[in-house]
């Protein structure tokens, strides 16, 4: 039932898109947001060296037409687009994207905070002026007007398409220094931005910003007449700040706006059968049931971790709680991203053989601290309470015993998890881009992680093996060890549980043509058209 | 013809669960032109109850009142709400005990005072202040000006109750029913209201109906005289009569029972045995018939009817020959 | 005054005497205050009272409402603690006492109050409230001699023994009465101070506890301390009767004298306005009406405190000096100063016109506020 | 002869009898009114209901049995069927033993914060009352503070402030808020029942300090403080589905509370109103059965009710 | 009454103080906050324990409380962290006081303009099937949880009655003066915006108005009873007042005291109920973050947000209280 609209270039010049929103954009940065709201907003005024195919995740040229690296992955060559323009009429080159380099590497202060750049710390490392923490970014030269040069201190999988996250958008050299941009300070438990971050965002993309109405929760952009590439259709793009879903639902039914994230499950059949467009997205997450070695012995051996994955029906909880298109996961990433292992078995709800392994390890009358959230909904977890009732009936039905903790997701959940509190937890990610690293890489890659995978010998390994398939500068080479270590995660180490993967939903009117649902809900609104 | 006729007045309380209960049983008095009657008795003997029926304030529901009251020829019982409002203050006046809770603490006096001008006399309010004014300075409220724009809980008690006294004479009624006007006040208090009231009512002839427990009261005051007992008039005599001789048991025992500040200290005083509420919880004979030294049998099956006995009105089957002033002396 | 009091203290306890008080004073604090409550003023409600009681005689007390009556009652027995004098009981200085002997010696001192439901615990029956004083003073010896007690205590107020089980509510007033006086003979006092004892009962009813007061004070030589606002009352069961205005004390004679003689203006004023229920006295009697109203104890009129209304008030001295309670007849003490005069006939009464009572705004504690004051206090359903 | 003999014996047996106590007359007006019965009648069906609740439940709230017919992607969830009259929640778990189970819970929630609030208020408001001066003077601006925020306001805060939300921080958010009110009115008895004649009484009799406020003051304060615990067992099943609503209440629902039922089911409740309608009506009409009795009683213990 | 003021106004400031000092310390030292909420699911042991030294959250509290009290004198108590990530509390609160000022001003209209009549006339019908059937009625009303009331005006409701079931949200976008969207619409003539702001503010007040109405009916109903047992009506009854008169001046004048009172303390019920009623729909308001902060753990906003209703609540009582004196001639002198 998933209309994928593909029919760009059809559609009606002007009008305006109304969006709902969930929360107000923080800033207009990018560089500095961390959050989905302010992506969407941003990533209507941004594009950056490269971008993502529409509806994959797949890298493809943007800013940059085509980009090159050495062998060792170390030093990269960028060709960038000509005739571009930023909105304040500067033009886009060489220079400027290595002024935009320059300045993230070169962030100073409070802005080198974790919650400020936290895009890049994740993804390049340290600073110029932090020694102790190295970064992955060395330097940027313009060779000449359309030729940048990046070379990096290693290789990683990762690049370049970490520069198609909006993050790592390229802003107006002019305007950044004009709107003091990177002025970051912090004030009591926070952080306050500059007026470029605020009021002046200056980008290269389809749209222009227009205002940020505080009084009316609207955020209005503009399109950019002097665009590059195809013009927007839209006369306006406008964001309406709705925090409540119920209040989304009921307006995007009264007509007040055209469309909004994240449509609860259980709403996507009515919503279809009233005539909205309910734009399925690929299931880019994976949920899991986190294991934590570290608190019961118990758990360092690899048939009671078997045990529990055998006795939860995920195939059942996939059907009864998750939105339609969901897929039970036989491994740590969906089968769309270079790595994916076809070759692992599907682990199928075995109770009995459960209740043996759990016997075998000597693990009867087992009693694990089950963690879940409250206070959240995930794309990976729309119900948290529900997900996590269907998994404690299972495991108590294998003869597990719980002692349950539930804690707001901000308000203790996380720490705990991180602080190793609970012995089994509810987790999961969203993918950022296509490359095995952003998944199995980020859970699996220190000893130190959420799993505790340390306590085990294997742990060390792993992530040395994780290391360095990242390394790894060629392709094929790569995929093939992502591949070996997903098999051999989900045979001889199960470091946890992955549960399913389940698709996030977009959810438009009828007549809203031309934007394409993505796995990273990169949706760009410049080709689309209303009416 | 008598400004007002009460015949037969019985007000009947019907209370939700419980069996109606008789305040007034059959009261019947006269009060003439110009006369001051009194209605005594002990605390909870009807004769509020007898005041607030003549005047109509009673309750609507879950209070039965029958018998009749004859003002000035009008049958008081039979007219509408809005008639009797109109008489009310106007032909009638009165006087309640309690003077703070009586008038209304969120409204100047003068307000209070000449609203009823307003009403009755059709007066401006303008006139209606002037005249409260004098009326204030009539009842002897010094700086009677000032006091307009004051509120009850500014003035003392006197004060107060002499204000309640302009507001029940602002239009001079014919007649004037006072209840208990100075059971709230001290003596030296009580004995100017008391003054002030006989003033009053000679000044301008109004009748007086004086409700009060108090025997030394009406014994100074009064023309004529009704004792209550249980909510029936049992003994009804001019003033010296009644004082000189008591035949009713109990107004002979009550006169026997109050210290009396002119008597020689050490005379003993000789009580009327148990207490009020000792009534006889049946309709057949005689309330006081439980406490009564006198009773017969009789007075236990029988109620004694009002009769005219000697010059005077009584209910007793055996009334205290009069010039036997020892009552059998009581057990405490 | 006070030293007058002071130096006569020793020659005045004589044997006789059981309960002398000495230049009392309560002054209840009017508070006011920004953030801290500051005294603003003071309520005088006892304002220096010197009084003498003898064993096995009643004193009463007498007054109008507001006066300071039951204020000094419970001064005396230190239910208020005075702000000034003391009370010497039976050669102790009771108003010294603390703690423990403070307790002890309560037992003698006991109290009698004007409305008999309030003052019996409704959630006691009569056996408890009488067994409680026992016990507190380890009179209670067995079951068998305080059963007996009892019996003999119900017996005395004339209540039936059957009485003990039942709760104070299953009583008429006066029946209830005799429950508190009752409590009070238990614990074998000496003196009984008596609050309006006949005041809240039915007229019929007052002259059964008038005539068991003196019954009992024959029977137990008591000594009683009666107060009251019917002057008949008190001149009924009282030997020597004190005459209270304003805090402070007026006039003190045996009660024939009082009324035979009055010498205070007031007490004349006060005689006076007393109805008698016999029309033929009350047609021949003068009445001396007072003007205006008695002043708040909060702002006590300088001098002689009854200046205001006096209608033998002179020129000099009433208004300046407070007369001091002095004995003009054997045994008949007047505060005035002008008492001979008045009595030889040299002085005249003359027109008061009625001075207003100013409240001082808000000062008297008499004014209930209604409404909360506050939020909070709202908040109590 | 003999007939008036045995009516002066019956007069005499009357008139010992006379006067009637204010408990005596209250229960006796309470008994005739229909409000009140309707209320105590709510009441003790509740309370007996909630006491045999796990007998009566034909399942076990908590075991998933009918989840194979929970399949959120269409918003379906186990319709009424044999063995399962009111169907699924939206865990496929019995609605109907959830139901009755949560009668119990509620009833645990009520009386539990009733009881904290009522142990607090006890303790302060006999502080405050029976000792007086600095002591009532601190205690009393505890309890102005406390009551400067709006009471369900406070009650969300203080249930915000647990790191782990449990049924045990619903009762204390919702007791705390009622320790000012209890305190407040003990006191304001406790104060009036000090300048009481007994209580002067017992004093001048000699009686031990603390045998006045234990055997005197304080039970005779009491009679308003149990009125106000039945009113307050009603408010705190209400608030706690206010806090359940917020997010803030007992997370585990395995052996559910009622308001933690109809806060939990935001979400679905335009699509199965009935998850919310069940628990709100059985709600709404237990806090009226208290409330009713707690207003009658209050009503028929007042003074001033008495003619 | 000015000292009686000041003298509120000094508890006041001493209540916040100690309330604020309360609040922060046990925010503080609860798991989670602003580093959580900064962080997210993608935070590392080291992120963490750098944000926290960065924010300076691992110094004791009462240094942490002593700069908190400096930056919160100016007007910034931090920075919201879940109701509107990035907006600074003390904006947060001013931008949405307006809106819950005026639901809770139209609630409260409503509670009174059918609650006192309907309280009077229930107490002059004493026992009357009216009187039993609204005082059972008022009894319901505040035995329904207020969010399910709202769920019901707002999915029964607003179709019958074709309201908009969205509170504010949606409401029309306009120029905005005052940010009361009522008022606005008046001052610059934008006519519909006024009568959209009334269209949406119905439903809400009316599930917010159930509590404060009940509580109005019943103690006008109490009052008013009381009043027509005191002595001085009757004392106006034989005046021979006409009802009218005797009502108005007499009756309606003194039942008002406790009543005056019972809406200041109302104030409470609708600041809670507004958490709840701006919850259910979507009422931009200083309720709805309240509930978004509860929810989302936002402590910045929730301690400003608290101190703040602390402080409206306790000045509209202090009004309410002063406004008393306005009837209440007794309470003048002081
Ligand atoms: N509205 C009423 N409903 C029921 N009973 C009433 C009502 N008003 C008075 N009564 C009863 O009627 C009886 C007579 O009352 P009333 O007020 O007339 O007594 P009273 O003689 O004026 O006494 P007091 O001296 O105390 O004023 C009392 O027993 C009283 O309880
Ligand atoms: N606790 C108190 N605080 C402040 N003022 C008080 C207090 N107790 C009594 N007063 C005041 O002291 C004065 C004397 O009161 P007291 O009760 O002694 O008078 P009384 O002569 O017994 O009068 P009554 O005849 O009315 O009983 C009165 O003005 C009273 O208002
Ligand atoms: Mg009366
Ligand atoms: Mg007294």
């Amino acid at each position: 039932t998933s209309e994928r609209g593909s029919d760009t270039g059809s559609g009606k010049v002007g009008g305006t898109f109304t969006f709902g929103a969930a929360g107000a954009p923080k800033l207009f940065d990018p560089f500095y947001a961390t959050d989905g709201e302010t992506f969407r907003v941003s990533r209507q005024m941004y594009e950056g060296l490269v971008g993502f195919k529409p509806g994959t995740a797949e890298v493809e040229p943007a800013l940059a037409t085509k980009w090159e690296s050495t062998p060792d992955g170390k030093t990269w060559t960028f060709t960038l687009k000509e005739g571009v323009k930023f909105h304040d009429g500067t033009p886009f080159n060489a220079e400027a994207t290595c002024v935009n380099f320059n300045r993230w590497y070169n962030q100073k202060g409070a802005a080198q905070s974790d919650a400020v750049s936290q895009y890049w710390l994740d993804n390049f490392g340290g600073f110029a002026d932090t020694p102790d923490k190295p970064s992955l970014y060395k330097s940027c030269t313009a060779k000449d007007a359309k030729t940048a040069v990046v070379e990096l201190t290693g290789a990683t999988s990762q690049f370049p398409s970490v520069l198609g996250f909006t993050s790592f958008s390229i802003s107006s050299p002019e305007a950044l220094k004009k709107y003091d941009a990177d002025n970051v300070v912090q004030a009591g438990d926070s952080f306050t931005y500059p007026a470029y971050a605020n009021e002046h965002p200056t980008g290269t993309g389809p749209f222009k910003f227009g205002k940020f109405d505080k009084a009316n929760n609207v955020v209005e952009l503009v399109r950019n007449d002097d665009y590059h590439g195809d013009k927007a259709k839209l006369d306006k793009v406008v964001f309406r700040i709705i925090p409540d879903e119920t209040a989304r639902k009921q307006a995007l039914e009264a007509g007040d706006i055209d469309g909004y994230d994240l449509p609860n499950a259980a709403d996507w059949k009515g919503l279809q059968d009233k005539g909205f467009n309910v734009a399925i997205r690929p299931a880019f997450n994976v949920m899991y049931l986190g294991i934590n070695q570290k608190n019961n012995p118990k758990l360092q051996d690899l048939k009671v971790r078997q045990a529990i994955m055998s006795a939860i029906n995920r195939e059942q909880l996939v059907k009864s709680q998750l939105p339609e298109g969901a897929k039970v996961a036989t491994q740590f990433m969906p089968d769309t991203i270079n790595g994916f292992n076809k070759s692992v078995p599907e682990v199928k709800y075995d109770l009995e053989k459960a209740k043996s392994l759990l016997k075998e390890a000597g693990a009867e009358g087992l009693t694990l601290k089950f963690y879940w959230p409250t206070e959240v909904t995930r794309p990976y977890m729309p119900s948290p309470k529900d997900i996590y009732g269907a998994i404690a009936g299972d495991l108590e039905k294998a003869g597990i015993k719980l002692d349950t903790v539930s804690k707001p997701w901000n308000g203790g959940y996380l720490t705990d998890v991180d602080n190793g509190v609970p012995d089994l937890f509810l987790l999961g990610w969203t993918g950022d881009n296509g490359t095995a690293q952003n998944w199995i890489g980020t859970f699996f890659g220190r000893t130190d992680n959420r799993f505790n995978t340390g306590a085990s010998a294997w742990g060390k390994s792993l992530a040395d093996a994780l290391a360095a398939a990242n390394s790894e500068p060629d392709e094929a080479k790569r995929t093939q060890m992502y591949s070996d270590l997903n098999k051999k995660i989900m045979e001889e180490y199960l470091p946890a549980i992955p549960v399913s993967h389940s698709p996030p939903a977009l959810v438009l009117k009828k007549d809203i043509k031309g934007i394409v649902p993505s796995p990273l809900t990169d949706e760009k609104f410049g080709p689309a058209s209303k009416g | 013809m008598a400004l007002l006729e009460v015949r037969d007045l019985t007000v009947v309380f019907e209370r939700k669960g419980e069996d109606p209960f008789r305040a007034v049983d059959g009261v019947s008095f006269d009060v003439e032109p110009g006369q001051t009657v009194g209605l005594v008795g002990e605390s909870g003997c009807g004769k509020s109850v007898t005041s607030l029926a003549i005047m109509g304030l009673l309750p609507k529901r879950g209070a039965r009142v029958t018998g009749s009251v004859v003002y000035d020829g009008t049958e008081l019982l039979k007219l509408s709400d809005r008639e009797m409002r109109d008489r009310r203050g106007r032909d009638l006046g009165m006087v309640f005990q309690d003077p703070l809770s009586s008038l209304n603490p969120v409204i100047p006096i003068g307000v209070q005072v000449s609203e009823v001008l307003e009403r009755h006399r059709g007066m401006s309010r303008k006139e209606a202040m002037s005249e409260a004014k004098d009326l204030l300075d009539k009842v002897g409220i010094p700086d009677p000006n000032r006091r307009l724009t004051e509120y009850p809980h500014q003035l003392s008690g006197g004060m107060r109750q002499r204000a309640l006294i302009a507001i029940a004479l602002a239009c001079r009624p014919k007649l004037l029913i006072a209840d208990e006007p100075t059971t709230a006040l001290d003596v030296t208090i009580q004995a100017q209201i008391l003054a002030l009231m006989k003033e009053l009512v000679q000044d301008l002839g109004t009748a007086l109906v004086m409700i009060t427990h108090d025997l030394g009261v009406v014994a100074g005051l009064c023309d004529e005289v009704n004792v209550l007992y249980a909510g029936k008039v049992v003994e009804k005599a001019m003033r010296h009569e009644l004082f000189a001789r008591p035949r009713h048991p109990y107004t002979h025992g009550l006169l026997a029972s109050i210290p009396r500040l002119d008597a020689p200290r050490g005379e003993k005083l000789t009580p009327i045995k148990g207490s009020v509420s000792d009534n006889i919880p049946w309709a057949q004979g005689c309330a006081f018939a439980p406490r009564c030294p006198n009773a017969l049998d009789l007075c236990f099956s029988e109620t004694p009817a009002e009769e005219d006995q000697l010059g005077r009105l009584l209910r007793c089957h055996n009334p205290v020959v009069p010039g036997t002033p020892a009552v059998e002396e009581v057990p405490v | 005054m006070t030293e007058l009091s002071a130096s006569s203290a020793g020659t005045r306890t004589s044997a006789e005497t059981l309960v002398s008080v000495e230049d009392m004073k309560v002054h209840f604090p009017i508070k006011r205050g920004v953030l801290l409550d500051r005294t603003v003023g003071y309520v005088y409600a006892v304002d220096g009272v010197d009084l003498e009681i003898k064993r096995g005689e009643t004193y009463g007390l007498v007054g109008e409402s507001g006066c300071g009556k039951s204020t000094l009652g419970r001064a005396m027995l230190r239910l208020t603690e005075p702000t000034n004098g003391r009370m010497i009981f039976d050669g102790t200085d009771f108003s010294s006492l603390k703690g423990e002997e403070l307790r002890t010696t309560r037992r003698r001192i006991q109290m009698v109050f004007q409305d008999p439901l309030s003052s019996l615990d409704p959630r006691q029956s009569v056996e408890s409230i009488l067994v409680e004083g026992l016990r507190a003073h380890g009179m209670d010896k067995g079951k068998e001699s305080t059963g007996k007690r009892l019996r003999e205590l119900l017996a005395a107020v004339g209540l039936p023994a059957k009485s003990l089980r039942k709760y104070p509510h299953e009583f008429s007033g006066g029946q209830r009465q005799r429950i508190g006086i009752a409590r009070a003979l238990a614990v074998e006092p000496d003196l009984i101070v008596a609050d309006e004892p006949v005041s809240a009962l039915d007229v019929s009813v007052q002259a059964q506890v008038v005539n068991l007061l003196q019954e009992l004070q024959d029977q137990f030589g008591l000594t009683f301390l009666v107060i009251a606002h019917d002057l008949a009352v008190v001149k009924h069961i009282s030997d020597r009767v004190g005459v209270m205005y304003l805090g402070g004390l007026v006039e003190e004679a045996t009660a024939d004298d009082l009324y035979a003689e009055p010498l205070h203006p007031y007490t004349r004023a006060l005689l006076s306005a007393v109805p008698v229920p016999d029309p033929q006295v009350e047609d021949r009697r003068e009445r001396i009406l007072l003007a205006g109203d008695l002043p708040s104890p909060a702002n006590p009129p300088s001098g002689c405190r009854f200046h205001t209304r006096c209608p033998w008030r002179q020129q000099t001295k009433c208004d300046t000096d407070r007369p001091v309670l002095r004995e003009i007849k054997p045994g008949h003490k007047v505060a005035c100063h002008w008492a001979e005069d008045i009595e030889a006939g040299k002085i005249k009464p003359h027109e008061v016109a009625p001075i207003l009572v100013e409240e001082m705004d808000g000062m008297s504690p008499d004014i209930p506020l209604v409404g909360p004051a506050s939020v909070t206090e709202a908040l109590n359903p | 002869m003999a007939l008036g003999v045995t009516k002066k014996e019956k007069i005499d047996d009357l008139a010992e009898s006379a006067g009637v106590s204010l408990a005596a007359s209250a229960w006796k007006r309470l008994r005739r009114s229909p409000v009140f019965l309707i209320g105590a009648g709510i009441t003790a069906v509740f309370v007996v209901l909630s006491i045999l609740s796990p007998w009566l439940a034909p399942h076990d709230p908590g075991d998933p049995m009918l989840i194979t017919q929970v399949i959120k992607a269409r918003n379906e969830i186990p319709a009424p069927q044999p063995g399962h009259p009111l169907g699924g929640d939206l865990q496929g778990r019995d609605f109907l033993s959830r139901m009755l189970v949560g009668s119990q819970q509620t009833l645990i929630v009520g009386v539990g914060a009733t009881l904290i609030g009522l142990t607090g208020g006890l303790i302060l408001g006999t502080l405050a009352g029976a000792i007086g001066g600095w002591v009532d003077s601190v205690v009393m601006r505890l309890v102005d503070v406390m009551l400067s925020l709006p009471a369900l306001l406070l009650a969300f805060s203080i249930a915000a402030m647990f790191a782990r939300p449990s049924q045990f921080s619903v009762i204390i958010a919702i007791s705390i808020v009622q320790i000012p009110v209890f305190a407040r009115l003990l006191r304001g008895s406790m104060l009036a029942q000090r300048g009481s004649d007994h209580v002067l009484a017992a004093t001048s009799l000699g009686v031990k300090r603390g045998a006045i406020i234990f055997r005197h003051m304080l039970p005779n304060s009491l009679g308003p403080v149990i009125v106000q615990s039945t009113l307050v067992l009603a408010t705190a099943i209400i608030e706690a589905a206010a806090l359940s609503f917020l997010g803030l209440g007992n997370p585990n629902d395995r052996v559910p509370e009622w308001g933690q039922m109809l806060g939990d089911v935001q979400k679905v409740f335009d699509t199965h109103p009935h998850l919310a309608v069940w628990p709100a009506v059985c709600i709404i009409i237990v806090a009226l059965g208290f409330t009713l009795m707690g207003e009658t009683l209050r009503e028929a213990l007042d003074p001033k009710n008495r003619r | 009454m000015l000292r009686y003021t000041i003298r509120r106004l000094i508890q006041l400031v001493g209540v916040v103080l100690v309330l604020s000092l309360l609040l922060f310390a046990w925010l503080r030292s609860l798991p989670g906050g602003p580093v959580s909420a900064l962080l997210g699911e993608r935070a590392t042991p080291e992120s963490r324990a750098a944000l926290t030294k960065q924010l300076g959250l691992d110094q004791p509290i009462l240094i942490q409380y002593f700069k908190f009290l400096g930056r919160a004198l100016s007007g910034d108590f931090g920075v919201s962290n879940g109701v509107q990530p990035g907006d600074s509390a003390m904006e947060i609160f001013l931008q949405r006081f307006p809106a819950t000022v005026e639901l809770s001003v139209f609630a409260l209209v409503i509670a009174i303009v059918f609650g006192i009549p309907l309280g009077y006339l229930a107490a002059k019908r004493r026992g009357t099937w009216f009187d039993n059937s609204s005082v059972i009625g008022s009894l319901v009303g505040v035995a329904i949880p207020v969010f399910f009331l709202a769920y019901v005006l707002k999915d029964v409701f607003s179709k019958a009655l074709g309201l908009p079931s969205t509170g504010r949200q949606d409401a029309i976008e306009a120029t905005r003066v005052t940010g009361f969207f009522t008022l606005d619409g008046i001052l610059t003539g934008e006519w519909d915006a006024t009568f959209n702001a009334l269209e949406h503010l119905i439903l809400p007040a009316l599930a917010l108005s159930s509590i404060p109405f009940a509580v109005i009916f019943r103690i006008t109903r109490a009052a008013v009873l009381d009043v027509l047992d005191e002595d001085f009506v009757r004392t106006a009854e034989s005046k021979g007042l006409t009802a009218q008169v005797i009502r108005r001046r007499h009756v309606l004048r003194n039942a008002m005291l406790p009543v005056v009172t019972t809406v200041g303390l109302q104030t409470g019920a609708l600041l809670s109920g507004a958490v709840l009623t701006e919850k259910v729909f979507g009422f931009a308001g200083v309720g709805e973050a309240l509930a978004l902060g509860f929810e989302r753990r936002d402590y910045p906003v929730l301690l400003l947000l608290i101190i703040m209703a602390t402080i409206v609540y306790v000045l509209v009582n202090l009004l309410v209280d002063l406004s008393y004196a306005l009837i209440d001639p007794r309470i003048r002198a002081r």
